[in-house]
């Protein structure tokens, strides 16, 4: 696999991939160097689709801002959301009624299984099988359906409130999600047979593209890149925020930093997010969605205020400096593809281009949201 | 040596396994919808773009006091409104809807105090020019009251 | 546990330690700009500890650009990992901040924030990508939005503004 | 003369026909199969069941225009997709549809197929070599590491089964195996080699025509993923149209030498009314299968391709090869 070659650097040839590429899922471009099918040198050229944000958030005041956090992430796009709505929250002291909490876990924790399904998909497809794809998208419908007849909306949510939320979620949405839950696990034993257990797919993955925990801390990789590399870390139990304390789960952590390590770290959270979905709607309290005093005018008192979450890529954090006016005086916006797409460049020396694309896989990029 | 048999066997068994999957999966009924021949009902929660709520008489409950224009985060909706002679509330005169910039977010539903504006069920919207994005809701709604 | 200890070693940095008083009015110390009032004196260097549920983090160090590969040094043994780098403008002071945001991989939480502050009209800090490789995208990153100029990054060009981009839009002198 | 001329032109036109209706067919099929594994419809507007699909899209590929890239080696660049179509089609020249269906009987029909499959080969090193793209280029390698890798164990099978036979001749190989699914190469108990490992061959020689194919989990060459097209990508219009044809007329071929060589041809499982319906019934069911494959599996890697060749593949098959010059010393 990873044979050590004898490279002469007048041998090698500057292969362009992307930013139309069909592995790198948008507008990521990656040159390469390339020596053969082997991979000298990688530089990751992103900003394609920048948006900047950050600016938007200092322009804009804080409600107006709600809905750019989803358009960051189009498929986890919650999970971001909810982390804006908590900083602003704990920076202005408002207090959020217990039911509007739970409600958020669930809808962050169906995101996230819409999140995996969908790239659970994308991956298998980066290795050459479509049928899973499809089978993940009839899943991740019902996610979608069932978001749809809370929020509005299909996949760029605008749901969270500073305070609560928008709609309250109905009978339709809990009966929905419960049958959800016994489908989705028969689903998850499917896929485990067509995909996990099949041996092209596992020769493909098996200590392909080790992350070591170090480089994860070097480079500041969260979410599942660490996890598999050995790194017990999710910041749902690491720094517990909103009601995530209440409910019990596992955090799945594998020990073989390769590609399929990273790969059954999100199958597995699939069914702990599953869990949390079946312990939300069962604690479900009654109750409003939205602070009795409705604060008429956002605007947190002077300071700097800092907030993760993890979401459906690993851990997001949003800083807020704020200056006591109804727009923020500042709005760092710290994404998880950021840090995981960026030790890219060096893990890649070495493989080969088809280790090196179906390891990209791995990283569950999302482009928008490394861009910003 | 027997482990070479054994990954054999084991390789090929997961193989024929995943196409036992996806035999079953053949026969199974077709989950898609035939979209220009067959639609789904919108959910009641759907949000399209905006609409003016006429109310009993088919006229605009707008007082024209012009929150969902200053709530809106991307400067989407103008709206003018004059008082009549002789009235006492003011009255619209134009409510225009910039839908090319709409992220719908809902702020502006959200920030009516009257009621005066809706989410519309609408998605068919797709055209070559930019100018069809651009909706005069005040004429859309005497268009209904018609 | 780690968050004693990181403190103590930040506490070196700073020769004289003077007492620092935790503030119970929070945001006294840091610099507010409301109408009406003189502006505050821009903060000056040292260690603060901030209330965890409030602001997030637990340690705040504001470290001379001289000191921040030092400070940087100090979480890099303590297995810290790199967060995210970012830059304040703080254009009252003709001053612009960067700040360094450090976390750990453990159930022992402790986030550490360095900042540093340099003159708007020569922004130059030190890198820290020779201790934290991940840094490098993130200061290029904070180049590209505030002008401040990483020395001896190996590689300072725009990371998500355009190859040519001559401007930086988180200034807040920026006209678009 | 001039009878043998019309009779060969005839054969050449059928074969042609039958090649160019079954790639357009195989498509439509091979999307209709696909769609109903990942249950959805597939093409089903134009004509019934989608049926008119095919010819549609091959109107629309003749509509496009043919550009050829700058830098490119024109003469190779048009040779390739005509490559590609050219030995397909003269293998169906001497395939034994049944007793009296073929149109050329020859006594080394087993070797000129194996010749003409060499020449597929070459059509992508053609292709990917004159595109002037470094995709298309690494794809031309790929694909000649893959084509040495498997005509290696494919031949060794093949000659087990002539070795069974003592012909090389296609019709003379069916008629070894006439009777019931017994005497077929595939278990053939009753047949003259009473081989128990025979299925085992069938099995690799069915992998090894995955791979001359180019068939998913084994399409290295074109593997869009990595590749964007592979060896294709610079082709529009009728070029890629025609490499497409040739991939299903190379399905069709290799699954009828399957047929021939262990399926008993024409021969009925029980013995009974052998015919040209039998042949094409496991001529579609193993084109079938061969889709069904395609859509089930991700893609291997060229390594995990080449390691399961001489690790595996080159070494059973020699293995059973022996076996079966022993088992025919025996008896």
């Amino acid at each position: 696999m990873n044979s050590p070659i004898v490279l002469q650097p007048d041998e090698t040839f500057i292969l362009n991939v992307g930013p139309q590429h069909p592995a790198t899922h948008g507008v990521l471009r990656v040159k390469m160097e390339m020596s053969g099918e082997y991979i000298v040198n990688a530089e990751t050229v992103i900003g394609y689709i920048h948006r900047m944000h950050e600016k938007m958030g200092e322009v804009k005041t804080y409600p107006q801002f709600l809905m750019n956090l989803s358009r960051m992430d189009y498929l986890g796009a919650l999970g971001y959301s909810h982390c804006h709505v908590l900083v602003v929250e704990k920076a202005s002291g408002i207090e959020v009624p217990e039911r509007a909490e739970y409600i958020r876990a669930i809808t962050v924790e169906l995101n996230r299984i819409a999140s995996h399904l969908f790239w659970f998909g994308a991956f298998v497809m980066d290795l050459g099988g479509f049928s899973p794809l499809m089978y993940a998208l009839q899943d991740r419908e019902h996610i979608l359906d069932m978001l749809e007849g809370v929020t509005g909306s299909r996949l760029t949510y605008c749901y969270y409130r500073f305070g609560g939320l928008y709609n309250d979620i109905d009978d339709d949405f809990i009966s929905a999600a419960r049958r959800f839950i016994p489908r989705m696990r028969k689903s998850l034993v499917k896929y485990r047979k067509l995909v996990t257990g099949n041996v092209i797919f596992r020769k493909r993955l098996e200590g392909i593209a080790p992350i070591t925990s170090e480089m994860c801390r070097k480079y500041g990789a969260t979410g599942a890149v660490a996890r598999g590399s050995g790194i017990n870390f999710d910041v749902r139990k690491n720094e517990p925020y909103s009601v995530y304390p209440e409910f019990d789960f596992d955090i799945p952590v594998y020990h073989e930093c390769d590609s399929l390590a990273r790969y059954m770290v999100r199958m597995d959270e699939i069914e702990q997010s599953l869990r949390i979905v079946e312990q939300g709607l069962d604690k479900l309290p009654g109750g409003p969605i939205m602070p009795d005093k409705k604060p008429k005018m956002i605007k947190p008192p002077v300071g700097d205020f800092y907030q993760a979450v993890e979401t459906a890529r690993g851990s997001f954090g949003v800083r807020l400096v704020s200056d006591g006016s109804k727009n923020p005086y500042r709005l760092k916006l710290r994404s998880p593809t950021y840090s995981n797409m960026h030790l890219f460049d060096e893990a890649c020396r070495g493989m080969m281009i088809m280790d090196a694309l179906a390891f990209m896989g791995s990283l569950d990029l999302v482009i928008p949201e490394i861009d910003r | 040596m027997v482990t070479y048999f054994t990954d054999i066997y084991n390789g090929l068994l997961s193989l024929f396994v995943g196409m036992g999957i996806t035999f079953k999966e053949f026969f199974k009924p077709t989950v898609t919808v035939a979209y220009p021949y067959e639609t789904l009902t919108m959910c009641a929660r759907f949000r399209g773009h905006i609409e003016l709520v006429p109310d009993e008489e088919g006229n605009s409950k707008c007082v024209v006091c012009g929150l969902c224009e200053k709530a809106c985060p991307s400067d989407c909706i103008s709206l003018a409104g004059e008082k009549p002679e002789g009235g006492k509330k003011k009255e619209l005169t134009k409510y225009v809807l910039d839908f090319t910039r709409c992220s719908l977010c809902g702020s502006c539903v959200e920030s009516c105090n009257f009621g005066a504006i809706d989410f519309s069920k609408e998605y068919n919207l797709a055209s070559t020019r930019k100018e069809d994005f651009i909706f005069d809701l005040l004429k859309r709604l005497e268009e209904k009251k018609k | 546990m780690i968050c004693e200890k990181t403190k103590l070693a930040l506490q070196s940095l700073f020769p004289e330690p003077k007492p620092e008083p935790v503030n119970i009015v929070e945001g006294a110390s840091e610099v507010s700009e409301k109408k009406g009032k003189a502006p505050a004196p821009p903060r000056q260097d040292g260690l603060l500890e901030r209330d965890y549920a409030i602001h997030g983090y637990h340690l705040d160090a504001q470290v001379s650009p001289d000191q921040l590969l030092k400070a940087v040094s100090i979480l890099d043994a303590a297995q810290f990992f790199i967060e995210s780098i970012t830059g304040v403008d703080w254009i009252n002071d003709n001053q612009l901040e960067v700040v360094y945001d450090f976390s750990r991989y453990d159930f022992d939480v402790c986030r550490v924030v360095i900042r540093t502050r340099i003159d708007r009209s020569n922004p130059v800090v030190p890198t820290i990508t020779n201790i934290y490789d991940g840094a490098n995208w993130h200061e290029r990153e904070t180049h590209d939005f505030f002008g401040i100029k990483f020395d001896g990054h190996p590689h300072l060009i725009p990371l998500l503004l355009p190859e040519d981009a001559d401007f930086h839009p988180l200034l807040k002198d920026f006209k678009a | 003369m001039s009878l043998t001329l019309l009779n060969v032109l005839f054969a050449v036109i059928s074969a042609i026909a039958f090649a160019a209706l079954n790639a357009a067919y195989l498509v439509w099929a091979e999307r209709r199969g696909a769609a109903r594994i990942q249950r959805r419809p597939g093409p089903n507007i134009n004509g019934p069941f989608g049926l008119l699909q095919p010819p549609l899209d091959g109107i629309k590929l003749m509509a496009k225009q043919l550009t050829i890239p700058g830098g490119a080696d024109k003469v190779l660049f048009i040779a390739a997709p005509v490559l590609a179509m050219f030995p397909a089609i003269m293998s169906f020249v001497t395939i034994p549809f049944s007793e009296t269906i073929v149109a050329k009987n020859m006594n080394v029909g087993v070797l000129m197929i194996f010749a003409f499959a060499a020449m597929g080969g070459m059509s992508l090193v053609f292709a990917g070599w004159s595109s002037r793209n470094k995709y298309a280029m690494m794809s031309s390698v790929r694909a000649v590491s893959q084509a040495v890798a498997y005509e290696i164990p494919m031949l060794i099978t093949t000659i087990t089964v002539v070795m069974i036979s003592g012909s090389m001749d296609l019709m003379e190989i069916v008629r070894q195996q006439s009777g019931s699914i017994l005497h077929w190469n595939i278990f053939p108990i009753l047949g003259n080699s009473h081989n128990i490992l025979m299925p085992f061959s069938f099995l690799i020689f069915f992998i090894c025509t995955l791979a001359e194919t180019n068939r998913a989990p084994f399409d290295l060459g074109e593997a869009e993923s990595e590749l964007v097209a592979g060896f294709h990508t610079e082709y529009g219009s009728m070029g890629f149209g025609l490499f497409f044809m040739g991939e299903y007329a190379n399905i069709v071929i290799g699954s009828c030498l399957t047929t021939i060589l262990f399926l008993g041809g024409w021969n009925c499982p029980f013995g009974l009314f052998p015919g040209v319906w039998w042949f094409i019934l496991k001529l579609y069911l193993l084109i079938a299968t061969f889709i069904w494959i395609r859509w089930t599996f991700p893609r291997t890697t060229i390594y995990g391709l080449l390691n399961l060749s001489w690790k595996i593949l080159i070494p059973l098959s020699l293995f059973n090869l022996l076996f079966t010059a022993g088992l025919l010393k025996v008896f």
